[in-house]
């Protein structure tokens, strides 16, 4: 319940989890990348800081491209 | 000595030299912030001074004692003894070289201390009352402001804290004897925690809590460990029984429970520690003249940036609600302090790992399998039993297990559950691998020192994914 | 009782049940294979029966001694005795357990277990003896072969075990009664831990070592607190001294050793330990026989799936090298099996992480500075001394450091060194950041429980990012 110790503090920005590294959780914030519409590249859909990079290019490309 | 009032600017004021505020305080100075830090009684606040260090020392020392008691069957013949004046004396001395140690990193990094007990004037003021008579009282124009103002225990209107027989955890843990019996009420971390030190001491200890287990937030199988455990150092427990009453009698207290259906029990003791839970500290600092709301339980509210309804205004730590540990609110003074600097920071970590001190401890971080089920993953769990641990086996400590949590269909591990000595380390591995997006396979492939109980977080791991080599896969 | 020769015939044939070769056997024996693992003494090899769990128990014995003796300024009395004919048998109780448990892991995996030495005949078959007059031989014809027959101590000429004098680390750790002084020769870890474990019961012990410095394959800052701390625990070094005779006096020996310029000096013990290294066993199994060749100083090479020249043969654990580690043979044992199942497996880890058990302990994984230069990086170096750490300060315990070495460009961790308590539990986390190849930052912005020794890491980490809060950063 509310006084649960172990609770975790989750991403504040979606419901369900995003499996990404804190370096590539903190890249996303500042190239305005939103990890929920990246398509990750690791294990099981790890979102990289590559895939951040792409996704951020991507975004300046054309916004309505990325998928 | 300064009379009157003086008006002085800083770019970031911190209010509170706990962990929140003085990690805020020391991160915003690395910026080159001018930060001003303004703590009304120690540096390090509750945690160095009344918690975290204190509690610890004792389980420490106790357990030198314990251990050494214990031992016969391991070939170690001891009758320690203790002397609390003593053991007192050295816990004040580690809290000392502590805060000695926050006040000087402060300083080493730009931080302006001011002693006294700040007030908001306004959205961009406050007024700092110093201590004493005479001391006068200066007016802080900010920039930013952090509040930091913490918690303190919960006061049962029925058993109020007098220090004498009614004792809060601040009271129980500058103790300068053992006292022949000591009444626990409330087996929350606190509780459990001193009743293990002071049982560990020599006192007959009786520990009653209103609900049906002892640590509740726990998984039955977690706290049944640390149950029997405490049972065997000889703490006696009474659950579902909340404490209404009490009255001073010869030498010591008679606390009155009520149980279900209204029965009421009596528990005689030489003294009673009260440890039913904490409340955030907001009626020093005025927030209301700042505009800062609080939710219906006293709590700041703050975002993922560690903000409060004012935007220029942050809150962290135990002030801000649960969870109410120390390293939460570090995270958030440091997140509060690079916000503040322009930098990308938010609190977005996957998981904060809690511990308790107990014997053995109990390390948690994450998910457990019910909260994975409960947040739409499809969870696979694997165990590694203690007794299968040879390092477990030469520590003489084999009570306990190392439970992994994971997502089934990619194996991201989703939480641990951890009860063993050290819990409290291993679960820092686990931290990190959430975190990471590790998966169980990530776990297992990492070589892990042998003997170590680090090796049975990886065969818990593997247990998971039917190939641990110490315990039979199911 | 069977006499004469019976032939069978196995997928696998593991010879050796040390970590190596059950680990090899339990995983084959997971993938539905016909296994027959052979053992000619004890399950569990070297490590469960002579090595890492009977020191670590020892170790751990006289810990809880000698914390209790030291104590006092903690508020803890006591004045502890040893009885080692006790330890001793508490120790082998341990060692019972866990050789108990492997062989039943064995059986319930399905692992058939054959007692006997195994010897090649041919590439596809070996003869195993039965110990015992009259116990006969059997042949078993095999599809593919793990050889993992461990590792002796290496005997100096000049001072050849007798194990009532002259003893092994084997004879060390079987004494049922603390020698009044015991010479150590060798300060590799297995010299260190036991000097260690004799000085905390009791012994004078004195360690005489042929290289200038206490484990040399260490850096000095690291080895410098291990043997300050060796020193004040009574523990007399002698460096630049090889030792090159021996003689029996009354109720010991006296050792003679050589130093620089030939100076000959003289050490007088009731016993002395030769811990000088380990070399690989493998005069049991004739290799030649299947063809499998060895280097030149008598391991076996193999490739990165464990394979020796022999596609079929495999070899794992002490027998193929350094690192002579459990959990290195334990892995290498684990890939055997796969490889020979058929999967995609190999020897690929990053690093393999290493711990002695000395006071303090020592953790390593990955790169030191040094090394990381040398293999190109440009590295950055955080630190963080251990008397920054509340968690040190409460366990009275503030010697040593935890250094993170990270490459300067990307942040990527490439190593540890730890020198605490605890270090060879905390080495765990850094292993996992190397081997999913996290940085500095992932380290940084993973919650650590406080107050915990792990926070150190993560404040190591930060002080390399110039960020750390407990540290002064450079
Ligand atoms: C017995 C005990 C054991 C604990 N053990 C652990 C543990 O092992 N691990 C863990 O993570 N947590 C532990 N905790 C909890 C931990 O102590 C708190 O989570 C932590 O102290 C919160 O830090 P904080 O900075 O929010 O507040 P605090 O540490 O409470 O500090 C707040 C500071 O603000 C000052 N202050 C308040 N109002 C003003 C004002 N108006 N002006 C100036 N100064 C003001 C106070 O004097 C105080 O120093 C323990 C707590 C207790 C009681
Ligand atoms: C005092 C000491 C302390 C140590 N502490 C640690 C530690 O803390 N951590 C760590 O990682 N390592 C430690 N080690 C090293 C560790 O013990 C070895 O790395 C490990 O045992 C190697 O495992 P293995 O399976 O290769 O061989 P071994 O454990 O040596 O097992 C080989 C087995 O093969 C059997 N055998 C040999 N030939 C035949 C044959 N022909 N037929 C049948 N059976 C045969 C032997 O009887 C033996 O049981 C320590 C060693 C010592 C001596």
């Amino acid at each position: 319940p509310a006084e649960d110790p172990a609770a975790p503090s989750t991403n504040g920005e979606s419901g369900g989890r995003v499996f990404a590294a804190p370096s590539a959780r903190r890249l996303a914030r500042e190239l305005g990348v939103d990890l929920a519409a990246v398509d990750g590249s690791g294990p099981g859909g790890r979102i990289t800081e590559m895939d951040v990079h792409t996704a951020a290019e991507t975004d300046a490309d054309g916004p309505e491209e990325a998928e | 000595m300064v009379v009157g009032d003086i008006a002085t600017g800083t770019d970031v004021l911190v209010i509170g030299a706990g962990p929140g505020g003085y990690v805020a305080a020391i991160r915003a100075a690395q910026f080159d912030l001018d930060v001003t830090l303004v703590e009304k009684e120690a540096y390090g606040g509750t945690c160095l001074n009344h918690g975290c260090i204190p509690s610890k020392a004792l389980v420490s020392a106790t357990d030198v004692a314990h251990e050494a008691r214990e031992a016969e069957h391991m070939g170690v013949h001891a009758d320690p003894a203790i002397d609390m004046a003593g053991m007192t004396a050295w816990k004040d001395e580690v809290v000392d070289q502590l805060t000695t140690g926050v006040e000087r990193l402060c300083k080493g990094t730009g931080v302006n201390l001011v002693e006294g007990t700040a007030e908001f004037a306004d959205e961009n003021t406050a007024r700092v009352a110093h201590g004493g008579e005479g001391q006068g009282s200066e007016s802080i124009e900010f920039e930013h402001a952090v509040v930091a103002t913490g918690s303190r225990p919960v006061e049962l209107p029925a058993l109020p804290f007098d220090g004498e027989r009614i004792l809060s955890s601040r009271h129980a843990l500058a103790l300068e004897s053992v006292p022949d019996s000591l009444l626990v009420v409330g087996a929350g971390y606190i509780g459990m925690e001193l009743a293990t030190v002071f049982a560990k001491a020599g006192s007959d200890v009786t520990v009653v809590e209103a609900l049906d287990q002892a640590l509740p937030m726990y998984e039955a199988d977690v706290t049944r460990v640390v149950t029997q455990r405490a049972k065997s150092h000889g703490v006696d427990f009474h659950f579902e029984e909340a404490a209404a009453d009490w009255e001073e009698r010869e030498g010591g207290v008679t606390v009155v429970t009520e149980g279900e259906d209204s029965t009421v029990s009596e528990h005689d003791a030489t003294k009673a520690l009260v440890a039913v839970g904490r409340e955030p500290v907001t009626d020093t600092v005025d927030l209301g003249a700042a505009g800062v709301e609080t939710d219906a339980d006293g709590f700041v509210p703050t975002d993922d940036r560690a903000r409060t309804n004012v935007d220029h205004i942050f809150a962290v730590g135990d002030v801000t609600g649960e969870p109410m540990l120390a390293h939460e609110g570090m995270k958030a003074g440091e997140v509060a302090a690079e916000v503040i600097a322009g930098k990308p920071a938010a609190l977005d970590q996957q998981a904060v790992p809690a511990a308790v001190f107990t014997d053995p401890e109990i390390g948690t971080v994450g998910l457990t399998e019910r909260e994975a089920e409960e947040a739409g993953f499809s969870p696979v769990v694997g165990e590694l039993p203690l007794r299968a641990s040879g390092r477990a086996l030469t520590h003489d400590d084999t009570d306990g297990f190392v439970r992994i949590v994971a997502d089934a269909a990619d194996g991201f591990v989703l939480g641990a559950q951890i009860v063993s000595p050290d819990a409290s380390e291993l679960i820092a591995e686990v931290g990190l691998a959430i975190e990471m997006g590790a998966t169980l396979e990530d776990l297992v492939a990492t070589v892990h020192t042998h003997p170590t109980l680090s090796e049975a977080v990886m065969e818990a791991a593997a247990n998971a994914m039917g190939q641990a080599i110490h315990t039979l896969n199911r």
